[in-house]
């Protein structure tokens, strides 16, 4: 499998590490229903067989966080994002000043 | 006519050809096999060698000990399977067929005893009514002891072929990566045909054949391309591919694997045809090939037919029999029988008969044949058997004859002494199957032709069903240039050239009905056409029930010749077709793949980089004992002229460091360096603990945890400046805390301003721990700077320099418990200042101590480690619960609240000490209370840490005991029955040193 | 004659008339309407969960649905060790359960699935490591299991193949399980598969599960490639496809799907007795009786359905197969391939109901689920039986990730690909 | 006992110098290097102040740039290591903390990180025994970097000319294996 990271070019799986979906939101430490919340976003995976967006790191190159989507039964990829970037577009603009 | 054993020069080589061939006659190797000495010559594979030599005998069959000979002229080869070379270079397996002699080559027959002539295991052949497919599913059962003691160890000493050898391979491997624009798999004339036209455009080609030579099938039938003899053709398009920049020609090469992403695994034999590899070449090299596109040209491979004693010495494939003569100018029978199902016997036919041997007849299991044929035929003078079929051989070790089933239904027997067998091409698509992709069935062809391909590949030749060398030519032209395209270049139209199309007629023939004797479908395995019957009858129908069932493909040869007779068969037992039937699935590799290859340059020391502290040398030099810390290699030790053991030296350490000073390389702590406005906020949510108020010029102890409540690491926590931070980190966990910390940067909170970089290497660390530590630091430390503990008290940190003016970093901080502090000069100058610590440290008698002392102090002192930060601890498990904010959101904060992980009952840590003072600890000992049996509900905890004290005279501990900080003055037991061990132990204060911290502060 | 005892004297009586007396091992079976059990998933589990449930909670009607040949999955692509050298109690009285059920699973089974208690050898290379093996061996033999610690001469003496020069990482010793071993893969599916049909049970394949059939909260059947089976109990036993299967009921799992690779090379003459791990990289070894090395390594770290592995994987395996024995250098891989892992979260299993009634799922075995073949049976049975867990199998709890009592041999905590 | 300075011990002590006819490595013992990452929203405040420093435009992207005695070479997202020849008490931590303050985060790496150079028409062969990017002199030109590793070594990789000459830096406790792995690449070239 090879990867093509945004900053570094294609390069080969051993220079990523995987770190799973990319789907799940950490939720808010001060929600009343916050311990399900976490249960749920750190333990429970819809793992599918289709399409996945998922972490990956590129530890073996710039350090980058990715998101990746990628055929889970076929192992072909479709897009590669970078996760920072990923994360500010989701984000609510009012979270992002602490 | 080239007649056979008759020339000058060969005279010791019955079988070879006085003329044709690719080897170089001009010259003689010399060989072994099974002691004898031959003759061959370079271009010889071993298997052309002994057959020039007459030898036909070369194995014995895996499970009934058959004699077995050669069958084919490639990698496909399942029986004539050799240990090559001797001592630690001995390989066992290696199919004679392609290796390539040399002179001084050793070579042996296998699994076999105690000849290969005389095998008393083949009273197993006597046997083989019982041992069917699958009969010890059935036996062996009682009585049950038996089968370790006696059944299991039978079968065993009958398993394998070769033997592996005894010793460390003594070769090197490599492996490198190399980028392409077209791959071209497989050199015959498609794959030269299209590298040849994807080479034109200047594209980046490269371009694979596992042979030693270029120019496959086409070669091996004599065939002409250009009306010159194909081998001339070969040798320009070579010359051409040769010359060009831009390609890269890899012979000896086996593509084995197709990967995902356009990567092809393959493996360069770079040395194998020589006695020893050139000094500092490898024997073989691992190749990873990126390839945006790929032209696969790997030809097909021949199928035998099922007939009785099918595998009897002397019964080839056709097309093997064609190489032997065309490209390796021997003769492997004087009187053949061609037995076929397709127009290609009349090939087989000229080719034997031009070479000089007598076709004794054309065995064609069709009733009507092409004129064309018939012609080859009468003119070779082979009787013609339409609508006939081998049914079995005759002979022992070597065919004396045949037993024909005439179309009339007779039985007829011929004598002979070659059976040049074909029941059609399967295409080597084994490639395009790797990555799921399922073949289709070619009904016209009678083979499994590729499915959908993987991405960036494409098709050329034989392996396309192109079976005709016209056609290879034109369809490896088209690919070539359609590939290039692919890959972004102008394609330049190359002219085809010019060849025959001979006819690839063929109708199904798998097995011969009522064979004459066992009927081999599966060679190496010993798999016969009754053992499919048997396991239909038994239910193993799916075909990868039959595979397993009977172990019909699993051999070294993964059915190249077996697979698709078998399924034929099966779907003609069922009553299925061959496509409802399906074929197994091909795996990688290809064709077998050293595992040294695989593993390259990293095997025994060099398996893992090793990383060196700073000052190493230093510590070399002073007989540091070293220890594995990761890929570090830590000071563990640094004995003394007369300490008996590791103990005493360490003891020594720990009190040199209590009652004086002692230096410690730190340099492998973790150590990362946080600026950026966000930067407070930003660790207090990864910290446990908070942060925000500690104040410049501070170091704090910190904690971290996992989402999920666990510790995962600690450290200490530096505020530089407002916005600047250097924290450490274990050296277990550097990397992971520096990943952990761009996850919560760049994902988590992306909106915080804050830069981290990893400091590990820059700075080397040193411990200076003792009453007299300050002492010591006075004497290196620049006088600009204060280090009183008024100017620089416990937890201080500051930016100073030291021996006139280099820049380091001083932190007051303690693991051991002493006064002490942490001094972190630039790398560069680590050894210089180990050196000078140590020696401005001798009028204090100063010492340096390791990673053994630093551990025995820090158990002293309660503080925890890796043992306690094992990957399940809470902070409250070890102690630290009282650190854990309950104010801010921080990574762990929510889930560590779970009922689980703050159940009271949760084993705690505490400290111990024997009973008995003299006896000793050992950590992994677990914890009964005093009076309990030793069973697992009565298992409360165990030992995680022990130390021999020297502060205390006494082995002191630390274990996690169920509600153990309630339970100071309480007796258990250590019980730890793998060594042997049942202590009693008192529960005692984690804190065995200076408990109100006194010592620390100075 | 499907029904034939397995035996010496009926395999020299049938080798006197060409074997043609052997019927099939287990009945091609066609669905029936409906069960009072279905089992999904015809591996090692689905099947020993029928054999048990037949055995020893009869009478039932039960089926074994499988969607493609039984045995295909990971039952039939693991490197075959057997163990119950675990560490932590909600662990090690389960694999001990299964360690004793494979011991007497010949005869039980009236199969010979060569169980071979040759050993298994942890090595330890440090230590650290050494301490962490004593904890674990006296965690075993407090319960029961047998356990040796051993030095680096007893190591030597009994592995003397090892590199024990030239290391990156010395081997300083190992921990021994003599019960361990291996067990012959196949031969687990085609035996239980044989001894359940014997007991009626129904093993239908090329049969897919593609959905559940509710009542309200109660399941009553299952929908097939093969029509609508109707059922009063289900039990899933899908290995890697527990996500996809689970999903059909509305049910996220604590589970990722993970690639493991496992390699066999060319067949050799026997010299590793035992199984032998590496401590200080992802190797582990042992060799089959045919005489084939069988080894493997580390997940390829990324979540799959893909039964195949990548490069990469294969390369580290190797270099961590050449630095512990140098001598295989020589020795050629023959061939490699994947299987999907049901990686749960901490790595332990999941035997318990779903919050639907009538479903029960037996999942997240990682990559050491064949051990627990005969045990995860014999619980699983027990708990669709009965309602109610094991007593072996009770911290095997779908909401233990919830309560914080997370099952984490490795301490690697929510990470399925550290496992 | 004075407070002499300390002298610098290098990383490369176990080196053997290479000099082959088609391939020198060459340790580059004289530097002094930086780090900086641009602090939030000043991306383009510190190419300004880069390029009004050194007359140097940051590569964006992967890349080297050469400025007024100095090397910029990317490091990663929105970060760049500087480096320079260590004359005259040149310290590029100090010199660019004040150039940029307010703008990047400015982190020594003078002594973490050590350059090798490694040159010679067999480079590309040789490295290609361990680093897994195309150095083809189609895919990879002067002035370009990858950050990748060799042979299980974290290393920053760029090309200086077309000889080819290379640049590597890797971390300092890796050198030994470094040059382990290399120079058995390299046997195989005679060297
Ligand atoms: C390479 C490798 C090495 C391993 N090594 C070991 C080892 O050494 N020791 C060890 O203890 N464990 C090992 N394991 C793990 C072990 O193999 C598995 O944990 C165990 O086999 C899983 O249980 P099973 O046999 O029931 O699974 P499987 O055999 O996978 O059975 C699940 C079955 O469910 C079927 N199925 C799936 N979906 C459906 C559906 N919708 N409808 C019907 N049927 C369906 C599948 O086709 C499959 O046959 C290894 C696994 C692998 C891949
Ligand atoms: N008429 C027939 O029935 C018939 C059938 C089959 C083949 N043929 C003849 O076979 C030839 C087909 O030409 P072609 O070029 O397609 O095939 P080829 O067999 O001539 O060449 C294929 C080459 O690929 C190599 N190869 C295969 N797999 C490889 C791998 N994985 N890695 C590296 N090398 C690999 C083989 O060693 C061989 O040298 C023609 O000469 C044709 O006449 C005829
Ligand atoms: C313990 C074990 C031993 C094996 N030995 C062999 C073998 O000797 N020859 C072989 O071809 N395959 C062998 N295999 C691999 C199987 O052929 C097959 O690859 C594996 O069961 C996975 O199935 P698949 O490749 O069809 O997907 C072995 C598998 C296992 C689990
Ligand atoms: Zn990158």
């Amino acid at each position: 499998m090879r990867i093509a990271c945004p900053y570094c070019g294609e390069r080969s799986l051993d220079e990523f590490l995987y770190s799973g979906d990319a789907t799940v939101k950490r939720p808010d430490f001060a929600s009343p229903t916050a311990a399900n919340e976490f249960v749920s976003y750190t333990y429970e995976r819809s793992n599918p067989p289709g399409m996945h967006r998922e972490l990956w790191y590129h530890s073996a190159g710039c350090h980058a966080w990715l998101v990746v989507t990628r055929g889970i039964a076929t192992h072909a990829i479709t897009s590669v994002e970078v996760a920072r970037d990923v994360a500010l577009n989701e984000k609510p603009a009012t979270k992002d000043s602490i | 006519m080239a007649t056979p054993g008759q020339g000058s020069g060969t005279g010791s080589q019955p079988n070879r050809l006085e003329t044709g061939g690719l080897v170089d006659r001009s010259r003689i190797v010399r060989f072994t096999f099974d002691g004898k000495t031959y003759t061959g010559h370079p271009g010889d594979t071993l298997a052309s060698a002994l057959i020039a030599n007459g030898v036909s005998l070369t194995g014995r069959s895996f499970k009934y000990h058959r004699p077995r000979g050669i069958l084919s002229a490639g990698s496909e080869e399942p029986n004539a399977l050799v240990e090559l070379r001797e001592g630690a270079r001995r390989e066992p397996n290696t199919r004679a067929t392609v290796a390539e002699v040399f002179d001084g080559l050793v070579a042996r027959s296998q699994n076999r005893w105690p000849s290969l002539d005389f095998d008393v295991m083949a009273v197993n052949s006597l046997l083989s009514p019982i041992f069917v497919a699958g009969f010890y599913y059935k036996t062996f059962m009682w009585p049950s002891a038996l089968w370790e003691k006696l059944y299991e160890p039978a079968i065993r000493r009958a398993a394998g072929l070769g033997r592996a050898s005894d010793e460390a391979d003594p070769d090197t491997y490599d492996k490198a990566t190399a980028f392409a624009d077209v791959l071209v798999i497989g050199g015959g004339t498609a794959g030269l045909a299209a590298a040849l036209a994807a080479a034109r455009t200047n594209a980046r080609v490269i371009l694979v054949d596992e042979n030693a030579t270029l120019g496959g099938r086409g070669v091996d039938d004599g065939a002409d391309i250009n009306g010159n003899p194909a081998h001339e053709w070969v040798r320009t398009v070579e010359a051409e591919l040769s010359s060009a920049p831009n390609v890269r020609i890899l012979r000896r090469t086996t593509a084995f694997g197709t990967y995902d992403g356009g990567t092809y695994g393959a493996v360069e034999r770079v040395s194998d045809h020589l006695a020893v590899a050139a000094q500092g070449v490898p024997r073989q090299r691992l190749w990873r090939i990126v390839a945006k596109e790929t032209v696969l040209a790997s030809g097909a491979t021949e199928r035998p037919v099922v007939f009785g004693g099918n595998d009897r010495p002397g019964v080839m494939l056709a097309g093997a029999v064609r190489t032997y003569i065309n490209r390796f100018g021997v003769l492997p029978g004087r009187r053949a029988v061609v037995f076929t199902n397709n127009d290609y016997g009349a090939s087989t036919v000229a080719a034997l008969k031009r070479a000089g041997a007598e076709v004794v007849a054309l065995v064609d299991s069709r009733a009507q044949i092409s004129d064309e044929v018939k012609r080859i035929a009468s003119e070779a003078g082979a009787r013609l058997l339409l609508g006939a079929v081998v049914t079995g051989t005759l002979g022992k070790k070597r065919v004396t004859g045949v037993t024909i089933h005439t179309r009339t239904g007779e039985e007829e027997r011929l004598d002979c002494d070659l059976v040049a067998m074909s029941g059609g091409w399967n295409p080597n698509i084994q490639l395009t199957t790797h990555l799921g992709s399922k073949p289709t069935w070619n009904d016209k062809l009678l083979c499994f032709l590729p499915g959908t391909l993987p991405h960036g590949m494409s098709l050329a030749g034989a392996v396309a069903g192109d079976f005709t060398l016209g056609k290879t030519l034109v369809g490896g032209t088209s690919a070539g240039s359609a590939a290039v395209t692919a890959a972004g270049y102008a394609a330049v139209s190359v002219p085809v050239p010019k060849a025959a199309d001979e006819s690839d007629a063929v109708a199904p023939l798998w097995r011969v009905k009522s064979p004459n004797g066992k009927a081999f479908v599966d060679q190496q395995n010993d798999v016969t056409e009754s053992d499919i019957e048997l396991a239909e009858r038994e239910g193993f129908r799916a075909v990868e029930h039959l595979k397993r069932y009977t172990t019909l493909g699993m051999a070294t040869d993964q059915g190249r010749t077996a697979n698709v007779n078998a399924l034929a068969i099966m779907a003609e037992i069922t009553g299925r077709t061959i496509p409802q039937t399906g074929i197994t699935v091909a795996r990688p590799p290809y064709t077998p793949v050293s595992l040294g290859t695989l593993a390259g340059h990293h095997r025994e020391k060099h398996f893992k980089p090793t990383r060196l502290p700073p000052s190493y040398r230093w510590a070399k030099e002073n007989g540091c004992v070293f220890v594995e810390t990761g890929l570090w290699l830590r000071p563990s030790y640094f004995p003394r002229p007369g300490e008996k053991d590791w103990l005493e030296t360490v003891k020594r350490e720990v009190t040199t460091v209590r009652n004086a000073v002692g230096i410690c390389d730190v340099s492998t702590l973790g150590k990362v360096d946080l600026q950026g406005a966000d930067t407070a906020a930003f660790l207090d949510r990864i910290y446990m603990n908070g942060l925000k108020t500690l104040p410049i010029g501070k170091c704090r102890y910190g904690g971290m945890l996992r989402e999920d409540g666990i510790l995962m690491d600690d450290g200490t926590v530096a505020r530089l400046g407002e916005n600047h931070y250097f924290i450490t980190t274990t050296t277990a966990n550097a990397v992971k805390v520096v990943q952990h910390m761009e996850y919560c940067a760049q994902w988590l909170w992306p909106e915080l301003d804050v830069q981290i970089v990893s400091a590990t290497e820059q700075w080397a660390q040193y411990a200076v721990a003792g009453p007299k530590s300050r002492e010591l630091l006075q004497k290196i430390v620049d006088p600009a700077f204060d280090i009183t503990d008024a100017g620089f008290p416990y937890l201080g940190v500051g930016e100073i320099t030291v021996c006139g003016g280099i820049k380091a970093r001083l932190f007051r901080l303690s693991f051991s418990g002493e006064r002490a502090y942490e001094i972190g000069v630039p790398a560069r100058y680590g050894d210089a200042l180990m050196r000078r610590l140590a020696e401005a440290g001798k009028e204090f008698g100063a010492c340096a101590y390791g990673t053994e002392a630093l551990g025995v102090m820090r158990i002293e002192k309660g503080h925890i480690s890796g043992p306690e930060l094992n990957g399940t601890t809470t902070p409250r498990d070890v102690g630290l619960g009282g650190m854990v904010s309950t104010k801010k959101d921080f990574i762990g904060h929510v889930l560590g609240k779970r009922p689980g992980l703050v159940d009271p009952e949760r084993p705690a840590l505490i400290g111990f000490r024997p009973l008995d003072r003299s006896q000793r600890l050992r950590s992994g000992a677990h914890f009964l209370k005093r009076d309990a049996q030793a069973t697992a509900e009565n298992d409360e905890g165990y030992m995680t840490s022990v130390a021999y004290s020297p502060s205390n005279g006494h082995w002191v501990g630390l274990g996690l005991l169920k509600r153990g900080p309630e339970r100071i003055g309480e007796i258990v037991r250590a019980y730890d029955p793998v060594r042997g061990g049942d202590t009693l132990v008192e529960v005692v204060s984690p804190v065995f040193v200076d408990p109100e911290g006194v010592r620390v502060r100075g | 004659m499907s029904r034939a005892h397995y035996s010496i004297f009926s395999v020299l009586r049938e080798s006197l008339r060409g074997h043609t007396g052997w019927g099939p091992a287990w009945r091609e079976a066609e669905p029936k309407p409906d069960y009072d059990v279905v089992i999904v998933g015809g591996g090692g589990h689905g099947l020993a969960t029928a054999f048990y449930l037949a055995k020893h909670h009869g009478p039932l009607r039960i089926a074994v649905l499988e969607k493609g040949w039984i045995g295909g999955g990971n039952v039939g692509r693991n490197t075959t060790i057997v163990r119950s050298n675990y560490l932590l109690p909600g662990n090690i009285p389960f694999y001990e359960l299964s360690m004793q059920l494979w011991e007497g699973l010949e005869h039980e089974l009236n199969y010979n699935a060569m169980v071979s208690q040759r050993g298994v050898l942890n090595l330890y290379h440090s230590d650290g490591q050494r301490d962490a093996f004593a904890r674990r061996g006296n965690a075993m033999r407090l319960h029961g299991v047998d356990a040796e610690l051993l030095d680096q001469a007893a190591v030597r003496k009994m592995v003397p193949f090892l590199n024990f020069e030239n290391g990156r990482f010395p081997i300083h010793g190992g921990l021994l399980q003599r019960r361990g071993g291996t067990v012959r893969h196949d031969a687990v599916a085609w035996g239980y598969a044989r001894a359940a049909d014997r007991l009626g049970v129904d093993i239908i394949q090329n049969c897919e599960v593609k959905g559940f059939k509710r009542e309200g909260d109660r399941i009553v059947g299952v929908e097939t490639t093969r029509g609508y089976i109707g059922a009063k109990k289900v039990g899933m036993a899908v290995a890697g496809s527990s996500s996809r299967v689970a999903a059909m009921a509305g049910l996220r799992l604590p589970i990722e799907s993970h690639v493991l690779q496992a390699f066999v090379s060319e067949s050799i003459k026997p010299f590793i007795d035992g199984v032998v791990t590496f401590g200080a990289g992802h190797f582990y070894i042992s060799q089959s009786d045919k005489g084939g090395l069988v080894f493997g390594g580390d997940l390829d770290g990324y979540n799959s359905y893909a039964q195949r592995g990548n490069l990469p994987v294969v390369e580290d395996v190797l270099e961590g197969g050449m630095a512990l024995m140098p001598r295989i250098g020589r020795v050629r891989m023959l061939r490699h391939w994947g299987g999907i892992m049901d990686m749960s979260m901490d790595g332990s299993p999941i035997i318990d109901h779903t919050p639907v009634s009538g479903l029960y799922i037996n999942a997240g075995w990682c990559y050491g689920g064949f051990k627990a073949t005969p045990a995860s049976g014999f619980c699983f049975a027990h708990l669709i039986a009965h309602d109610q867990p094991h007593a072996v199998a009770k911290a095997y709890r779908l909401d233990r990730f919830a309560t914080g009592h997370a099952i984490d041999e490795k301490g690697m905590g929510p990470h399925p690909n550290l496992h | 006992m004075a407070n002499q300075t300390l002298l610098a011990t290098s990383a490369f002590l176990h080196w053997k110098p290479v000099k082959a006819l088609n391939f020198t490595v060459e340790p580059r013992e004289t530097l002094t290097m930086a780090s900086f990452a641009a602090a939030k929203g000043k991306k383009d405040a510190l190419a300004a102040a880069i390029r009004a420093a050194y007359g140097a435009d940051l590569p964006k992207g992967s890349g080297r740039v050469e400025g007024n005695g100095i090397a910029f070479v990317w490091a990663g997202p929105d970060q760049w290591l500087a480096i320079a020849e260590r004359k005259d008490g040149r310290d590029l931590e100090s010199e660019l903390k004040a150039a940029l303050s307010g703008i990047a985060s400015v982190v020594d790496q003078s002594d973490g990180r050590v350059v090798v150079r490694i040159s010679g028409s067999d480079a590309r062969a040789i490295l290609a025994k361990g680093i897994p990017v195309d150095l083809d002199a189609r895919a990879f030109k002067p002035g370009n970097v990858a950050i990748t590793h060799a042979s299980h070594i974290g290393v920053i990789l760029w090309q200086i000319d077309d000889k080819p000459t290379y640049e590597v830096a890797l971390f300092r406790s890796y050198v030994d294996s470094f040059a382990h792995w290399l120079l058995d690449s390299a046997a195989e070239y005679g060297v």
